[in-house]
């Protein structure tokens, strides 16, 4: 029997519901970061002091970093998904998988250190 | 018919297996009322012996004459000419997309029908469960006389699969008809196994909600909202797994 | 040799021809998110600038302050409320709900991003 | 005679050739079919998909009738899959009608149809959409089938049995052998145009409407002609059971459930030629008349589609409706004094396995190969498995 007709588990309801609620977590904290920055910064963050001063609020840089992180989930499941949509080789797949995991991890670190470094600076 | 004769060009994909595609013209005087493929074999009978094509029912019940009509899915015996162009105006016949070409617009729908065999594929159901669950029909009479059998509605046409865009890419995407089945046997007879079909990533994760195949299906069986239904009751089944005990998780499966 | 389609065909995604409405919901998602993405990319790689401290960064709004930059800044914005406004609808389809309304549902919630996309260009453009 | 496998090519893949090669196959025949188009595309495809309980037929063909309530039975235990077996009522319209229903009911009886009057209101309790001024309603044993799916089952039952399906072959002509009998067909791959050669030591044209034209390549005459009928199809699928008028067999007299849909005929003319026949608006109408009669909301219901079958009555003197409906094997040994090809055709659609099951005794009887018939023991394959069997050839 061809391999085609056994169904392979490569994308299943876990991962698609984790896309799907990251997803709507991004309009919850894109909603909550409107709120956030026009309560806090009224005038916007357009200087670099502007920002320093907006992370000092301890609740914008957990907020800011958790945005982060449903983010890089929500695009990163959604391009391996794009990728999916092409039928890619196992091969081909299994190095996206690694590379997908090892960019949104950096990213997400990388993120992490900044806003923590803005955050030092005040 | 008090209307004259349209004037029609005909433009056919043409295919001998193994050889380069080309396009034939002809044009036709048809009557606007015509079915394309009554067209189609008007031309085969008096214009061109070598045309190939599939039919059996000519009336939308066996899903054979699927093709693209001016690059839309269409089954070709209930579309009359007058609904796709106009006196003068050219009709566009290729064969379906993504499912092999045999020749001209034959195409191989092997595959597809050894998915639907695998789904467990019913084509005759109790007339109560091979209509959509939103349009039930009235009861009309007591129930106890009412219990019918119904040819159901699939076809297994073809046409979903070749409008759909996931499928246009993902070859393993096993399709919208055979979703919609594993919905509609589901839905019956609800099972794990008919859930480990659906829920992989040729399986429900694949449907990008384009619609397409919803747009395109001739018999109305709505493959998207039984693609989303399905995706609906295995979401419900593997939450409610979580919460399950191991014990009755056994007694499931 | 179960679908077959052509190799490379991953262009006509994004070809609406004779395609319905559900299409244009398709290509705009797709399209967004892929834009989107690159977007994020970009935005995470600009902000390395508040690390090198004030002038990198404020010579960095300097430079996103003219016109060009505002477009693409608009651009971004209308992706993020096409595909988070098309996201919601494509996800409360898949809990099955209003999934017979999707077509309605489409058009209007497109017919808000429009709207709210304005706003947005009224307010960027009109500060200076 | 031979010990080792005898082999058959079966002309056409209708009905009759698809269940032919089925029981010939499940004989131990190394079974080949060509068909020039595709499964069931000639008749056998557009049939109105009625499975006859034959209370059509009691009154004026009780032979056919017979025929029919034997095969019904039998095929709604093997192929259950693609039919609905609902029933059908035959119903009086008027008072000739009422004068015909003791007739239609002794005659039903004596052919062995399990025949039930039923009352008016009871008809309509059931039937809502039906005439409401009908007089009298009998219940019998009627039922739908899918016909492509009919055809495909019988195809993947023979598959199973190794027999192999050459769809797209267009025959043009018979290979002879020393003694100017029939061992076997030339004929051309219509996927690739390549010409093929088929050799069995039968072949038997199972043409139906068509036959007479097939024979014709052999020079060989048979009086077979092209009888068709138009069928309308409606948007609405009016009625549950199959709803017959009560009147010897007549234009438009039976309006059949299928799917969403609902499907009148028909009519009875003669043509010459079968490839294409165009559909006549006039009769279109007509049925349009008659189905109204049946059930009056059709009136108002979109039509679907119309389209064309040709029967393949057996010829004659006599024309039309009055021919015996049942078919014919010929074997062009005895008629015509070729050896090596028989022909098969006339019948039904509800009768096909049972013609099949006389083609096959008369070739087994031809070569001396004995084995019996079994097809009316065991279920069908799934219909699906038609085409899986393609890759397992390939």
């Amino acid at each position: 029997m061809r391999e085609s007709l056994s169904p392979k588990r490569l994308e299943g309801s876990g991962r698609w519901l984790l896309k799907i609620v990251a997803g709507l977590l991004i309009v919850f904290f894109l909603g909550l970061h409107f709120v956030v920055n026009h309560l806090v910064a009224p005038g916007g963050l357009l200087t670099y002091a502007d920002v320093v001063a907006y992370y000092q609020n301890p609740v914008v840089v957990v907020m800011e970093i958790a945005f982060l992180i449903v983010v890089i989930s929500h695009s990163f499941l959604g391009l391996r998904s794009i990728l999916l949509d092409l039928n890619p080789s196992p091969a081909v797949l299994r190095f996206a998988n690694i590379a997908l995991v090892v960019i949104g991890t950096a990213a997400v670190i990388y993120g992490t250190w900044l806003a923590l470094t803005i955050a030092s600076r005040g | 018919m008090t209307e004259q004769p349209w004037q029609v060009h005909f433009k056919i994909y043409r295919q001998r297996s193994g050889q380069k595609p080309y396009i034939q013209t002809l044009t036709l005087a048809v009557d606007p009322d015509e079915y394309i493929l009554d067209a189609i074999e008007r031309i085969w009978a008096n214009h061109d012996r070598t045309l190939t094509y599939r039919h059996a029912c000519h009336h939308s019940t066996c899903g054979a004459c699927g093709m693209r009509v001016n690059g839309c899915e269409k089954l070709a015996c209930i579309t009359t000419i007058r609904s796709v162009t106009q006196n003068g105006g050219n009709l566009r016949i290729d064969p379906l997309r993504n499912f092999p070409v045999v020749s001209d617009l034959v195409v191989d729908m092997g595959d597809f029908f050894l998915r639907m065999n695998k789904s467990g594929f019913d084509s005759v159901a109790l007339s109560e469960a091979a209509c959509l669950p939103y349009e039930k029909p009235k009861i009309l009479m007591d129930q106890a006389e009412q219990v019918t059998e119904r040819l159901v509605d699939c076809i297994e046409c073809g046409l979903c699969i070749s409008a759909c865009p996931a499928a246009n890419t993902d070859k393993e995407y096993v399709g919208p008809a055979v979703l919609a089945s594993i919905q509609f046997m589901y839905a019956q007879n609800p099972s794990q196994e008919l859930i480990d079909q659906a829920d992989h990533h040729s399986g429900l994760w694949r449907c990008h909600s384009a619609y397409e195949c919803t747009q395109v299906c001739p018999s109305g069986v709505d493959p998207a909202w039984r693609i989303m239904d399905m995706r609906k009751k295995v979401l419900t089944d593997r939450i409610k797994s979580i919460f399950r005990p191991r014990s009755q998780e056994k007694k499931n499966a | 040799m179960p679908n077959q389609p052509e190799a490379n065909n991953w262009p006509r995604w994004f070809d609406p021809r004779s395609r319905s409405l559900g299409t244009f919901g398709f290509i705009l998602n797709r399209v967004t998110a892929l834009g989107l993405t690159l977007y994020l990319l970009m935005h995470l790689v600009a902000l390395g600038q508040l690390a090198k401290g004030a002038d990198a960064y404020d010579g960095f709004i300097a430079l996103v302050k003219n016109p060009l930059f505002k477009l693409g800044e608009l651009l971004v914005i209308a992706a993020g409320v096409i595909h988070g406004l098309n996201g919601i609808r494509i996800a409360l389809n898949s809990f099955g709900i209003g999934v017979r309304r999707q077509r309605s549902t489409f058009i209007a919630l497109m017919a808000v991003s429009v709207l709210v996309i304005a706003f947005f260009a009224y307010k960027m453009f009109s500060e200076g | 005679m031979s010990v080792t496998q005898p082999s058959a090519i079966i002309i056409g893949a209708g009905f009759t050739g698809c269940a032919l090669a089925y029981d010939l196959a499940q004989r131990g025949f190394a079974v080949t079919v060509v068909e020039r188009g595709e499964l069931a595309s000639g008749t056998s495809g557009r049939t109105h998909g009625l499975l006859h309980s034959g209370a059509r037929y009691c009154v004026t063909d009780a032979e056919a009738a017979v025929e029919c309530i034997q095969e019904n039975i039998i095929l709604r235990r093997i192929a259950k899959q693609c039919i609905e077996y609902n029933g059908g009522y035959f119903v009086a319209l008027d008072d000739a009608d009422l004068a015909y229903a003791p007739v239609f009911s002794q005659g039903a009886q004596a052919c062995g149809i399990p025949v039930e009057e039923i009352g008016v209101k009871r008809a309509l309790g059931t039937e809502p959409a039906l005439n409401p001024n009908i007089l009298a309603a009998y219940q019998v044993p009627d039922a739908a089938f899918d016909p492509l799916r009919l055809a495909m089952a019988f195809a993947a039952s023979a598959r199973r049995y190794g027999a192999k399906f050459n769809t797209y072959h267009d025959v043009v002509g018979f290979l002879r052998d020393g003694n100017g009998n029939i061992c076997g067909i030339s004929a051309v791959n219509r996927h690739s145009a390549q010409p093929v050669e088929f050799q069995a030591d039968i072949t038997v044209n199972a043409t139906g409407a068509w036959a007479g034209k097939v024979a014709e390549i052999a020079g060989i005459p048979v009086p077979v002609r092209p009888t068709p009928g138009v069928m309308v199809a409606y948007e609405k699928r009016v009625t549950e059971r199959v709803i017959n008028r009560l009147c010897e067999p007549d234009d438009g007299d039976i309006l059949l459930p299928q799917r969403r849909m609902a499907v009148i005929g028909t009519t009875s003319f003669e043509v010459e030629d079968a490839d294409y026949i165009p559909v006549h608006p006039d009769q279109v109408k007509e049925m349009h008349k008659r189905a109204a009669l049946l059930v009056p909301a059709l009136v108002n219901i979109k039509m679907r589609g119309a389209y064309m079958s040709a029967r393949p009555l057996i010829g004659g003197m006599m024309s039309g409706r009055s021919l015996s409906r049942t078919f014919k094997c010929y074997d062009h040994r005895t008629i015509d004094g070729v050896d090596g090809l028989v022909t098969v055709t006339g019948g039904k659609a509800t009768t096909c396995r049972v013609m099949a099951e006389k083609t096959a005794d008369l070739v087994c009887q031809k070569l001396g190969w004995q084995r019996v018939c079994e097809t009316a023991q065991h279920p069908l394959a799934d219909y699906h498995l038609y085409y899986q069997s393609t890759e397992v050839a390939a």
